[in-house]
């Protein structure tokens, strides 16, 4: 059953897209998705996933299953980097570890589009309000990351390493938010939201003149990203080999932990399988778009091409690749069909 | 008069545009989308969906006595977040 | 009912995207449409509604209707700059005068489109001939504004302010025309207009297989595309603050006057509902995509952050956000159902 | 019926855009379609026509016809650079004679791409794995063409003409290999094309998801893509004066006779109709996409201006707007309706 | 030999690369999507979708017997669109 | 302290970067997307989605000792593809 799964995930167009990109990179071939285009693709992805989230949520409602879910979602943003950070200071520095507790407590978008077609091609179902829980998943992670490297932070460093411009460090907590909140991907995703619920309540005559454009190219779209992705995942992989061995395992290892967490509060949600998926996509995915810009304003210490290789060349593939249909068959075991 | 180049990351252009201006250069020309090696390694432009952005290139062509108000205006900036900056002779065409 | 059509308005997609940019810029997000990414957009909405445009064009035929309403139109795209010129004159120099004329003369398709799409929700028809008086009104007004510049200017300007290369001003004209009838976006209306009109006329098997990337496709992007004019708008709107209180003003009530007049000149031409609507927009718009390139190049004396600021700025979200709802008020009121 | 031919194709869209592109640079306006927005749209063509193709592949499976088509088509892609070559020979140098001879033994995707619509425009069925014929041509006329400049080089060039960094020789090869056959075109279209066949055979319900975009858009995406075509062969144009008659002959004769000698061998493996004007079109046409890139790093010493102009300038033109009709006319006359 | 740094919109920059080939530069190397600042204000790649564009960047590298011609090739396009230019030394690598 | 400027056709930019950074340059930047016109006519960027580029322009800031290095790396590469390098005289900021 299980090794079905796999195989099921392994041929659907967007993995396959992913390992064409991966391909590339290994046989030394020029294909290359210039700049802006994959800019492109990811605002296009986050516009839809968004708007469509906002059409479901309108239709289900803000009943208490959906607000505990969303509560519990924000719960795992906040506390992911914690127990990463502690994990990761063992053998890092402050920011660097910071830096990727932050990544490892927020979402990849991408991840839970993939998730969400696997679902699609298993006729499964899921609801709208998950996209809520992955936009309100990102920005906590963001702050906690910050406050973990402020407060481990050597004495010395917290009085030398103020910003510029920064007035006695109050300041910065302006541009933590900033970068945590209104960061362009966050905003993007969370305006879309909002705008698709208020069509589908005031103006659901518009929703079926926006469907060829969130919905129907969504698949298409999702594979010609995933092609950019597998080029930079394998590019970031390169990278990686200096990072060692400590980073690669908790890179692999991440993702199971928080996935089985996420398992275990599903079951006490008691949501159904496809909800329970997304849920533990959510916690084991780890960021690359969010919080990268994010961390280099706020925590320019840390190291880019550590949290970057982590979460784009080692964690977002493994759940891609492994992860989903491992979730998935972990979901068969334990979830009951509802 | 003085030509200055710097490279930076693009996230922070705005900033060092502001404080070279506050410094009261005449002008300034900004290139974005440049890629490159420095201290803090290979920059390229594959992280750009995320708004990472590569580096930028800004060219300043002002007298020399601005040259240390740009100075002291970018040292910080430059300190935490990295960048390079180069001075060379030039007079206007 | 006015208060219904403003709210029916304020909840349609593409005016809510359009609120996203102008939010994104005031609370400071970092969103951005990187270039090219909003030319493409407006490359292919010119493209559809010329296409379209020709479509229908060739479906309703050069009747007589459609020749006097598209000679209206052109005649308004005369005399609006002449107006116009003379109220601006009043407080401010020549070629800001006359490049401002040019530009309220001339139109903004994306503000048509949005009128179109507001029509669709409303389920009021309008027709394909619209577009061939959108594609015709551009370039008329460029050349009146150039002319009343001319006319205008201090007899040694018109000595010394000879373009480099031009041979005793004879030589000028090409370029003024030039602007005026090849510039990238009029060119690309009229040659999609007449290539619509061609295929509709000549091959009409071809039509369904453009039709999922000329019609279907063409909400979702023009919300892209207004997510875009938010941010631009938004930022355009701080540099009117130098322009001062006259420009803001004449920015606000040119659109009330010449959607007035248009209103007027539908009721002689007997248009109906939808299509009095469409002539409204087209005089109360003012051009920000054909004019600025054109003024650029025929009157670089003028400073292009007054026309871009006052035409993207003022104008369009006003005409986008309550000019439309209120000419349909008007409508409504003065026009019978046909 | 030949010139009701030609003129079906002439009012087809793409051709119509095309001639819009064409005609933007004769009459001087300055419509452009800004970089990297043609990339995309090659970008998606490749990647639509190949997973299209392998998916009409997965259906039609690889029996003895598909089989000997397509070993013929490679057949041709060796042997028309050599009959090329020699012709080429007699008035050029041996570098440029050789990259012309790869860019005609290689294929046209986007001449291809207009020949299937306009089929499709005749309702003449023909099958996928033409694509894979169009794929497997490209690489081995670079290799031939590589093959035939270090033959026809002279002695003491083929010692100093090392590139840089190659040991005796051998090292060069790869270069050459790398750049035949890891092409990002190359590399995107058989990807596709292996990815389609994949899906189609192991995972058919994502193909209904992927049909709006690789179906449904590519008609509308071919039209933007020829317009900007139309602009880059009209510029072309004006290179090629300085190339001289001989070439400009060339490039009008040779896809002539190499569609002659397409349909003689249609004839011999009994294609339909359809599949025998695809047959005679990758025959006919020229590269200008995987080519170009590939003589530019394997034969620095051609001047990339003479291959580029005469294959997009003018065998392009010729064959998209005269050739596929004419080709359509003699199969129609020699071509029995299977 | 010289070098000649020129910052001008992109709109004339076809005009300027004849006026400039016109005056006998043997090459010249062309930067566009440039933002800035100067005289006429700021400049940002928001307008482009209207075919505004922003500024460009030519350098040419050239003889010093040149300049003078380039210089007048140059001064009437300046003065009519705006735009600015540098000049600095240097020698082939 | 030597400024190095090298405009050369996208396609090579990777192998005279590694060459470069094989010859000991502490950095360099790279712009992308540059246009121009030299021995071997107009470069524009028209070609592009055929993957073959318009120019690039490197920029080195290095000690002068490093000058033969470079130019050793660069000269087979500028003879069989093209290009052209200039050096001019600069000091860090
Ligand atoms: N001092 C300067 N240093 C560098 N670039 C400049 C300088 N002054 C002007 N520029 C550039 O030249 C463009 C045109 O200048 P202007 O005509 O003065 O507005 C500006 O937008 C800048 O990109
Ligand atoms: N004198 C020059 N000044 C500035 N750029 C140049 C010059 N000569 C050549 N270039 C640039 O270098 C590229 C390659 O030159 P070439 O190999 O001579 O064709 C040209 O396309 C230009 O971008
Ligand atoms: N020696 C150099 N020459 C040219 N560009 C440099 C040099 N060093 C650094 N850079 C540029 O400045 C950026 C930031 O440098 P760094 O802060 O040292 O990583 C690099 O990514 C390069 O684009
Ligand atoms: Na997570
Ligand atoms: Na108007
Ligand atoms: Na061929």
């Amino acid at each position: 059953m299980q090794s079905s799964l796999i195989l099921q995930n392994l041929v659907s167009a967007p993995v396959l897209f992913f390992f064409l990109g991966v391909l590339a990179v290994i046989v030394g071939s020029d294909l290359e998705i210039p700049s802006p285009l994959p800019k492109l693709f990811s605002l296009y992805l986050l516009l839809a996933i968004g708007f469509k989230g906002g059409l479901e949520l309108a239709h289900s409602g803000l009943g208490s299953q959906v607000l505990l879910t969303i509560g519990a979602a924000v719960l795992m943003s906040l506390l992911v980097p914690i127990s990463s950070f502690l994990i990761l200071r063992t053998r890092m520095d402050v920011y660097n570890a910071a830096a990727l507790a932050a990544s490892y407590g927020s979402i990849s978008a991408v991840t839970f589009i993939t998730a969400q077609s696997f679902l699609n091609v298993l006729h499964l179902d899921f609801d709208g309000f998950m996209v809520a829980a992955l936009a309100l998943m990102e920005s906590p992670a963001i702050v906690v990351g910050v406050l973990l490297a402020k407060l481990g932070m050597p004495a010395i460093d917290a009085h030398a390493g103020a910003q510029p411009g920064a007035k006695a460090g109050g300041l910065r907590w302006r541009e933590v938010l900033q970068e945590a909140f209104l960061n362009g991907s966050v905003f993007l995703l969370i305006g879309s939201l909002v705008i698709g619920f208020l069509v589908t309540t005031f103006s659901p005559a518009g929703l079926v003149k926006m469907e060829p454009f969130t919905d129907k190219l969504f698949y298409g779209a999702l594979c010609f990203f995933l092609l950019d992705m597998g080029i930079v995942a394998a590019q970031r992989l390169r990278d990686l080999r200096r990072a060692g061995p400590f980073l690669i395992g908790f890179a692999v290892l991440a993702p199971l932990l928080h996935a089985a967490v996420g398992l275990g509060i599903s079951r006490l949600l008691g949501l159904n399988q496809g909800n329970s998926l997304l849920f533990m996509v959510l916690c084991a995915s780890a960021s690359y778009i969010a919080v990268p810009a994010a961390m280099r304003m706020t925590l320019p210490q840390a190291n880019p091409s550590l949290y970057i290789s982590s979460a784009l060349g080692v964690t977002f593939p493994f759940n891609v690749v492994v992860g989903i249909p491992l979730y998935m068959a972990l979901i068969q075991r334990f979830v009951p069909i509802s | 008069m003085k030509r200055i180049d710097l490279f930076l990351s693009e996230r922070e252009v705005n900033k060092v545009c502001k404080a070279i201006s506050e410094a009261g250069v005449p002008g300034y020309s900004v290139i974005r989308h440049v890629t490159g090696k420095g201290l803090a390694g290979e920059i390229s432009e594959s992280m750009d969906f995320s708004g990472l952005g590569a580096n930028a290139h800004v060219i300043v062509f002002c007298d020399p006595g601005l040259l240390s108000a740009v100075r002291a205006a970018l040292r910080p900036l430059f300190e935490v977040y990295g960048g390079v900056g180069f001075i060379s002779e030039a007079e206007p065409l």
